[in-house]
């Protein structure tokens, strides 16, 4: 047991924060820090920058541009990227396909998409959701069936986050659809979202946002060697990423930004001649809060250091589960700090509403996703009880 | 003490659902009548205005209906289950009661009639970038010269400001906070609205020595009357309104709710067999029939003539409390269809929160509340201050 | 829609408020208002003082001694009753046993037991909850075998509410065993404690108190005129008398005096030199435990104005689940003003710590079983949600 | 940064698992030894002994075993998990603590020596009937007279202080708050022990003129230095290891529930079938998992020399809220048997209610950390001030 971190340790977070405060564009940061929506060059930039310096995809094997990091190390890595304000790199990219190809893809495969997928020149989305199939994925309908050396896709997807900006898809689909249990029949295919019969509609969100999308398939020709991994093997696959989906998604550093956003904006905001922060009830409740999140990020750093073998520890849930709540604690805070200036959510110019305030809601409404998402709470409840306390 | 409708306000609440129902009972239609301004349906205005409801609380020597706080509540409630975009709490409980409690027997005529017949939105000017759900004015101030007013300074947020055909204003004079009338037309008048997250308007108002009517004869002519209790006394109707309205919303969803509960497949089976669910879905029925009970009991003390201000705070808790709890079990209870616009049910949420903000949130009420805690030993909701007169004290 | 009373309810209220503040033995009452427990005399002292005004079984039918008042009548009584730390009637007796036999029972039973039952000449404990039956009554096996013009009792009950001073029981037996749906085959008897074959065994609770028990039945000989009902309609009687327990259990009288009390003791307990009771915290929390409070009795008013039929509203549930999580808050709230004091809970003569302080702790911890008693909270979730809400 | 424990931290906590195990594994055994004075096992309090345990965080010098917060922590959650009785936070980690920060040389080895041995219980009798977790005394005072000290006043409630063979007292002198030693048959000393509702003892001591000795020797004679801060981070440590207590006892409730869920049957199934218990029971895990990090963290605070007043807060917080979430979700999950003293369960509960109100509650130590919270715009666990001197500062 010892608190401090080792002398290289120290050194690293101290070249992580260098890096992240000073290499990644400023503009970006802002945006991120202000909380505002970035647009598609956006990430592109800022993924770009940190894969020039080999930080985008430290977590992938050496030779397709990882670090061979311990888990403590890319534990500061994202905490003081987040905590930087800097967009993290496409999840879709790095926490997902990246992985499943660097471990089911074939060498051909490795060597067509993984430095595209690092450096972001390939932008893929996700195809995993369906209108029927929310928190039980097995249940998915879209198929795929063999023609020649194609395989034909109909069928649709559903909650695609950044679709619109994808250009492939890595999309889960039924091959065999005798199977006898149901996980038995699903195949991962790759293909461009500009194949023929592919559409797109963006599905607005209560932040008026268009961040998710219906992706429909109609006679979708995919080559045969787009298949990733087996025939059949898609559930296999879907598993290993989900459960790398849980990875850092305690998102304690994007927490601690907005804490100490709403500590600042509760000293500048005033109620009765007093500034906000020295009201006790709202000082409690930031401490309360703030005290949560340090509980939650040694309980990431206990986790991490339990998790050297590579496979999610189940205590992981615990980190989704009151990583969420505290995300949407937050957010819902800078709402209350925002107070009345918070109806202003869509001013433009001519509003003497500050820029926090008006996002404060939006975002607040928009976070209700994150403990939806990703497994939902109640799908992390459900591991808790089953795999952990055996009930 | 009586918690049932009689037969005239069973039937007020039955036309107001039927209009409203046939208005926005389809939550695309909501969504489109939302998206271009005036952000409310200038038609479903004018029938409102025929069934009456815009007079709803004011004399009839005014040109109102004549009704009372429960009347409203039932009209508030109904607005709330179908998220009716209309401004009835903004235009007729809130600037309307203001010019109804303040303005003189002329003005009142002059500003009450119109409102009612519907052929004028009044909206009350009264937040300020820089002050937090206070009764009193800061940053716009009265001018005097000779017989005439002018205002300076910038409200904001103004709800239905930019609609509003004549704005309620509250401005800093020698006497303290007094209210103004200014027309929609004044010079001087700079409005720009825009849409709040919950499909509603706002504006920001600014007045650069805007012409301006003083509401109200009291105090002198230099030192007109402050009228910061009456601000907070409308503010705490308007409490009480919007604490019905969001009855309703939370009614809309935790209905909406269990009947997605009851049909949505998951794993093979209806949600409704996962107990998990079914049992925060009870907890939601809790809450609200506990904020119901609270805001049926501010109305009855309004009608009653108590303690309005603190009756206001109580309701303002508990549903600020129940709303945040249903908006956020609704939302996360129907999984990802919850957070979409597309959807109905984020809307309520959306709607409540807006609710929550307007005119003070649950911690606000909670501060003013606790302030007193230690002045009785109990509260007795059917004695004094609520009831006043009640035997009890006699 | 009217919010005051009538003149008469009114005059009613305050007959109410005099009676149990000037004729009801005032040490009974400082004992209940010191959280103290109460002998087998001061409840019987206390009810005999209520029926001689007939104020004992107010709802029970007219001619056995009731009132024909309206449920608002009986609402008013009941939390008059508790706000003057009046000691309840014996449920087991005015709303269990009492209102059973008068629906259920022979006119021999009725003129034998009822005017007994309620004068508190007669104790009665229940034989209802065995051990592997918690929640779930009807699996309840102690048998009733008939011989001869007797039936035979053998098994076991528990959670048997002062028992220990009973004079009698009733009690649900298993009657036919080879009953299709185990509803049926249950009857209710009733027999002395006295009864040879009857033993009782005091359970300790976490406050080092003995207010339930054991009861073991061995060969226990009952008359076959102690049958109530009919054979085999015990079931039917159960329900109709579980209906009967949730009335008046949000015991919001109870929960307004114990707040009352705790103002006083957080204006008398000072902190840093400052009363405890001008803390922004404490005061905000006991005003919101205030309010809760308020909307929970509002809610009783209108449950109670909806449920003249006699039959309990479905949102009476709502009453019991809030009712008993204000209970526990109020008792958890003395605790915390009681703070490093609540530790001397068994101190005696020799001892500073004022008495309230003592006994804070043991009953907030004996408090937990308001949740559980009564139809578990659990239960009343489950009724929320299939009646009312048709999950 | 680690959070492993080393092989010696494995063996010590195994060797106190098993003789803890040993001697209350059985509850029964527990409610045995708890019901007759002095309300633990004096045989196990000598073979802790034995083991080294009573004198773990004392200096080798001073009799001790020169071990640390984490040794201290390992110990307190054995204790935790078997609920055992022996007072080896108030004797060791408090008195013991108080005189190994404090004393002389020679006061630490006459007085730790024989409590690291077994051979003497201390208490700190601090707490008095009119004050709250304050570590100041303010109703004891202390006189001098030539060069002997008398004290004079009431203490209460004491925890372990019928039973202690030696008292370290804090008292009220002209230099502010003074500690002292006092002989359990001092003249003037009586001592009214009683139970504590966890089965612990506690009692009322007053002083009547009782000789007692000054702890240390700072300050000038009739002006001895003031101890508070000694007192308050003291505390903190006594904090920290009533925290790991309390994880440990978290542990078995959560343990004991869930076992409970899967072989208690009702309706015709186990009690693990149903969802909205089982998802309670993973809430339950969610408060443990996150209060053992911070009581572990806070451990390591103090055994790296950081702010150990600050960490104990936030250990005391954490443990506070998960204690009241764990202590009263394990009884509800059992029904009737959990509020009964014959069965396991309800005794951690009240174990846990006990921690949190011995040396502050949960909102006790918000007050304090809400106090300071703008003064940093977030918190680094590995860094300052909880690891002092650690590169992110230097």
């Amino acid at each position: 047991m010892r608190l401090q971190l080792s002398p290289e340790l120290e050194a690293f977070r101290e070249e992580m924060r260098t890096f992240f405060t000073t290499q990644v564009p400023q503009e970006i940061r802002d945006t991120v820090a202000a909380r505002r929506h970035l647009g598609k060059d956006d990430y592109v930039r800022a993924q770009r920058a940190l894969n020039a310096a080999g930080l985008a995809v430290p977590h992938w094997p050496v030779e397709w541009g990882g670090k061979d990091w311990t888990p403590l190390q890319r534990h500061i890595w994202r905490e003081e990227m987040q905590l930087a304000c800097v967009p993290e790199p496409l999840a879709f990219n790095t926490s997902m396909i990246g992985p499943v190809l660097a471990q089911f893809g074939n060498q051909e495969q490795k060597e067509r998409y993984l430095a595209k997928t690092a450096n972001l020149d390939i932008w893929w989305c996700q195809g995993f959701s369906e209108p029927d199939a929310g928190s039980d994925l097995a249940s998915l309908r879209t198929t795929a069936v063999r023609d020649g050396d194609d395989w034909i896709v109909n069928g649709q997807k559903t909650w695609t986050t950044l679709g619109q900006y994808a250009d492939w898809i890595f999309c889960l689909c039924r091959t065999d659809p005798t199977a006898e249990k149901k996980q038995r029949g699903i195949s991962l295919l790759l293909f461009p979202m500009d194949t023929p019969g592919v559409t797109l509609r963006p599905i607005e969100l209560l932040d008026g946002g268009f961040e998710v999308n219906e992706v429909f398939f109609e006679d979708v020709r995919v080559p045969a060697e787009n298949l990733v991994g087996e025939e059949n093997q898609g559930w296999t696959i879907a598993k290993f990423l989900l459960g790398n989906e849980r990875v850092g998604i305690a998102r304690v550093g994007t927490t601690k930004y907005y804490l100490s956003l709403a500590k600042d904006l509760a000293r500048q905001t005033t109620a009765g001649g007093r500034p906000l922060l020295d009201d006790p009830r709202m000082a409690g409740r930031i401490a309360e809060i703030e005290n949560e999140l340090l509980a939650l990020e040694l309980t990431a750093l206990r986790v991490v250091a339990n998790s050297a073998d590579g496979r999610p520890h189940p205590a992981s849930s615990v980190l989704k589960l009151r990583g969420s709540e505290l995300q949407q604690a937050a957010t819902e805070l800078l709402v209350d700090i925002a107070g009345p200036l918070s109806l202003a959510s869509f001013a433009d110019g001519g509003s003497e509403v500050p820029d926090w305030a008006r996002v404060a809601t939006p975002e607040y409404l928009n976070y209700r996703k994150v403990s939806i998402y990703g497994g939902s709470n109640e799908v992390q409840r459900t591991i808790i009880a089953g795999t952990i306390l055996g009930l | 003490m009586d918690f049932q409708f009689d037969s005239e306000q069973n039937d007020l609440r039955e036309a107001v659902r039927g209009l409203l129902e046939r208005a926005y009972g389809d939550a695309e239609e909501r969504r489109r009548v939302t998206r271009a301004d005036p952000g409310f349906d200038e038609k479903t205005w004018a029938r409102l205005a025929e069934m009456g409801v815009l007079g709803l609380p004011f004399a009839e020597a005014d040109g109102g209906m004549g009704a009372g706080p429960i009347e409203v509540a039932i009209v508030a409630e109904q607005i709330g289950r179908v998220l009716a975009p209309e401004p009835f709490v903004e235009a007729v409980v809130l600037a309307g009661g203001l010019v109804a409690a303040v303005g003189t027997a002329e003005q009142r005529a002059e500003l009450l009639g119109p409102l009612s017949e519907g052929s004028s939105v009044l909206a009350f000017a009264h937040a300020e970038p820089a002050t937090r759900w206070s009764a009193a004015a800061v940053g716009v101030t009265a001018t005097r010269d000779g017989d005439a007013w002018t205002l300076t300074g910038v409200k904001e947020p103004v709800l239905a400001g930019a609609r509003a055909d004549v704005l309620v204003v509250s401005a800093v004079t020698g006497g303290g906070t007094a209210l103004f009338v200014v027309d929609g037309d004044a010079t001087g008048l700079t409005r720009t609205g825009y849409r709040t997250h919950d499909g509603g308007r706002a504006a920001n108002v600014t007045f650069a020595a805007t012409p301006a009517r003083l509401l109200g004869d009291g105090g002198s002519p230099t030192h007109p009357a402050d009228r910061t209790p009456d601000i907070e006394r409308a503010f705490a109707l308007a409490r009480i309104a919007y604490a019905n309205e969001a009855v309703g919303a939370m009614d809309t969803a935790l209905r909406t709710t269990s009947e997605y509960l009851t049909t949505r497949k998951q794993f093979g089976v209806t949600l409704n067999k996962f107990q998990a669910l079914t049992f925060r879905a009870a907890d939601m029925y809790v809450s609200l029939e506990l904020a119901r009970s609270v805001a049926l009991w501010a109305s009855m003390v309004a009608d009653a003539g108590g303690d309005v201000v603190s009756a206001a705070d109580r309701a303002r808790l508990q549903t600020s409390r129940a709303g945040r709890h249903i908006g956020q079990e609704a939302i996360q209870l129907h999984g990802g269809i919850g957070v979409t616009a597309e959807y109905k049910v984020g809307h309520y949420t959306s709607r409540l929160t807006a609710i929550d903000h307007v005119l003070g949130d649950g911690d606000f009420a909670l501060d003013r509340l606790a302030a007193t805690v230690g002045d009785h030993p109990t509260v007795d909701p059917l004695g004094a201050p609520y009831a006043p007169g009640a035997g009890v004290d006699a």
